[in-house]
């Protein structure tokens, strides 16, 4: 068993067994966009007008909640002094962390989306491209992410500090998400936005993993 | 230069900070001084937007400065984890909040300049947008920095997230523009402000430069408190002894 | 500036005008007052501390 | 030229110099034996000899080459025991123990158990279990993948009779295949001839 599947494995059989992570995930991720409709009204031709953004909105908060448990319980029971003392680098263990992260909640957003694309009267041929562009873009807010999940261990009120720290940079990823559905609703070919958001998605393979790393050796010091 | 010993003889930068001092203290009142006199008696209002275009004079600088010093916070943040130099730290820490300072600053003088060109206190421009996700960054900063019980744990940490924030500045900067342009009715009046006359340039610049020595001025006062409260627990834990394995 | 009313009226901006400028003073005032109360409050300390050594 | 070298370390734990000047040579089949009060270092040094985090002076050396210098090499070389058991309350006492080694490579995960006396234990899920059971499956994973050096901070603590005994056994099996150990001790965990360092000597240099 090659180490960076064991590590993958394990942190998506923890987060199933312990049932949390997804089901909490999903469960925020359908209230807070059922809270729109009743804060702003059922009128169709609004909600469709706001549904795209509302979706994303909701994505973005939701896969931001089990964030902070990435490095945490690892942190709190020795468990990350032995992942950065594993004869691999500490950047592919950080990756193989934020894969787990994104499997166990990014996807389960991703394919979730149309259900809620249908509470906010979202057209359903705009669905493929929703479904594509939080394909795309929530393995960056993983990656982003995880250098924030870095910083805060050890930190005072980490969770509310992690949504300080992290949301702000999650901002483009919002803006070209919502754009490319937006596009695809007004008919227009949304390839440029999932084409930006693919390259942010690569940026933030490279360069992610790597300050996170940085964040997490410097908590261990 | 180790962060301990540093702190028991920081002579060489408490000299250099009593020589700049006066000077940051006098170039920072004579430009304001002569800036004022230029903004708000000698030059001519905007054949626009009359009078109310002497806000620019305050909101521009104040704009300028809020970039000028995240991008110092990074660059301290930069030595301080290259070269582990503690100086570099309290540079940082002590930069943060006069930054966050101007920004909000520039976001208060941009919505008191908005309301009478555009008629409403806040309007989604892409810049006035940009300093405000700006203004978060540096609250994050903050926060992260005061949020550990040992203060050199705080300072290594926000030092990476400057960093990672400063990379990702021109990204957001690059997005909300796009965002911009996607919702801009087309019909506002271009928010690119006023053509800069020749007149308003010479009150603008001076301000700019009252605002860069106040920043030098207030950065030597907060670093020198950095360095007398580094003392302070150097000479408590001495004191004390017993503190943790 | 024959009718300082006229000048402080801004062309109808004042109010504006003299928030911005009166703020700006304000805060910058703020921010280096406090700054310098924490410079001294922390030298105070420092030399009770030496002198009690 | 011993295999594992300290040369004049000093080390900075919260704006505090722990202890400056420390030396320390460890051979194979060699064990060291910390010892000094609470704070004196004991966890800093072991947890400078595992790499995690550099010194703030100084310099280890394995085989000459600074362990700083390559850290996967260094990593792959060694085991760490910290203060922290390392079980996951969802995963079983095997589950544990066969992820720690598959991140080295794969090793002997039933021996490990047996090992240890877990064997009854091994399909018990990490919650079920108590300190010094917890404990044992922390340990076991030492003796599942072979590593050169192993680093162990009060490995002994919450450990009844028998599985001290257990442990002093898989040490020595460890130093007499070659192995060197070192390890900070409160008493209870008898090494025949190791090394003494007591890190109180260097605590003056630091004040």
């Amino acid at each position: 068993m090659n180490p960076f599947l064991a590590i993958v494995r394990r942190d998506v059989r923890l987060a199933f067994r312990q049932g949390t992570d997804t089901l909490m995930t999903l469960a925020f991720f359908v209230i807070a966009v059922v809270l729109f409709p009743l804060g702003v009204g059922p009128e169709p031709n609004v909600l469709a007008r706001i549904g795209g953004g509302v979706v994303w909105v909701a994505a973005l908060l939701a896969s931001m909640l089990a964030l902070e448990r990435l490095f945490q319980t690892d942190y709190e029971d020795g468990g990350l002094e032995l992942l950065a003392l594993a004869p691999m680098p500490l950047q592919i263990v950080v990756l193989a962390k934020v894969l787990a992260h994104w499997l166990a909640t990014g996807l389960p957003l991703a394919v979730a989306a149309p259900v809620l694309g249908l509470l906010m009267n979202t057209p359903p041929d705009v669905f493929p491209v929703l479904v594509a562009a939080l394909l795309l873009g929530t393995p960056t807010l993983s990656l982003i992410g995880a250098i924030g999940a870095g910083l805060i261990l050890g930190a005072r009120r980490g969770g509310v500090l992690l949504a300080l720290l992290v949301l702000p940079l999650f901002i483009p990823v919002l803006v070209f998400g919502v754009s490319a559905v937006e596009m695809a609703a007004q008919g227009l070919s949304p390839k440029a936005s999932l084409l930006i958001l693919g390259a942010m998605a690569l940026a933030a393979l490279a360069l992610g993993p790597w300050a996170a790393a940085a964040a997490v050796r410097q908590a261990l010091e | 230069m180790k962060r301990l010993d540093w702190f028991a003889n920081p002579a060489r930068f408490l000299r250099l900070a009593r020589a700049v001092q006066p000077w940051a203290t006098g170039i920072a009142l004579t430009a304001a001084a002569a800036g004022l006199y230029l903004g708000l008696f000698a030059s001519p209002p905007d054949y626009q937007q009359g009078e109310s275009v002497r806000i620019m004079y305050v909101h521009v600088p104040a704009a300028w400065m809020a970039l000028f010093c995240y991008t110092a916070l990074a660059v301290a943040s930069a030595v301080a984890l290259i070269w582990k130099h503690p100086l570099a730290d309290l540079a940082a820490r002590a930069t943060a909040p006069v930054g966050a300072a101007f920004t909000f600053l520039a976001l208060l003088t941009g919505s008191l300049w908005g309301k009478p060109m555009w008629g409403t206190w806040w309007v989604w421009d892409a810049r006035l947008t940009s300093v405000l996700v700006l203004l978060f960054l540096y609250l994050g900063y903050i926060a992260l920095n005061g949020a550990f019980d040992d203060p050199a744990r705080g300072a290594k940490a926000s030092a990476v997230l400057a960093l990672v924030g400063f990379v990702n500045v021109p990204i957001v900067k690059f997005s909300v523009d796009w965002w911009n342009t996607l919702h801009q009715p087309a019909s506002v009046l271009r928010a690119g402000g006023p053509a800069i006359h020749e007149s308003m340039f010479a009150p603008l610049l001076l301000m700019a430069l009252a605002f860069k020595a106040y920043f030098v001025w207030v950065l030597l006062i907060r670093i020198r408190a950095e360095i007398a409260a580094g003392k302070i627990r150097a000479a408590r834990l001495r004191a004390s002894g017993d503190a943790a394995p | 500036m024959s009718d300082l009313a006229g000048f402080f009226a801004m062309g109808g901006y004042g109010a504006f005008v003299w928030l911005s400028y009166g703020v700006t003073l304000m805060i910058l005032v703020l921010v280096w007052a406090a700054s310098v109360r924490r410079l001294k409050r922390n030298e105070r300390a420092l030399a009770e501390m030496e002198a009690r050594r | 030229m011993s295999l594992f070298t300290g040369h004049d370390l000093t080390c900075i734990r919260g704006e505090r110099r722990v202890f400056a000047g420390l030396r320390f040579a460890l051979d194979p089949g060699g064990a060291l034996l910390l010892q000094g009060a609470n704070g004196s270092g004991k966890t800093s040094l072991l947890r400078l000899m595992a790499g995690l985090g550099r010194p703030a002076e100084g310099r280890i050396r394995w085989h000459d080459v600074d362990i700083a210098d390559d850290c996967e090499t260094h990593n792959a070389r060694l085991h760490f025991v910290g203060h922290g058991d390392t079980v996951k309350p969802a995963l079983s006492a095997r589950e544990n123990i066969a992820f720690w080694t598959d991140l080295r490579g794969g090793g002997d995960v039933e021996g490990a158990l047996s090992a240890f006396g877990l064997g009854p234990l091994a399909a018990v899920p990490g919650r079920f279990l108590s300190a010094g059971q917890r404990r044992r499956v922390n340990l076991a994973r030492l003796a599942a993948a072979p590593a050169a050096l192993w680093l162990l901070d009060e490995p002994a603590t919450a450990l009844d009779s028998d599985s001290v005994a257990r442990l002093r056994d898989a040490i020595a099996r460890h130093r007499a295949g070659g192995g060197s150990v070192a390890l900070s001790s409160h008493g209870g965990l008898d090494i025949p001839d190791a090394v003494p360092l007591d890190l109180t000597d260097f605590a003056e240099a630091a004040a």
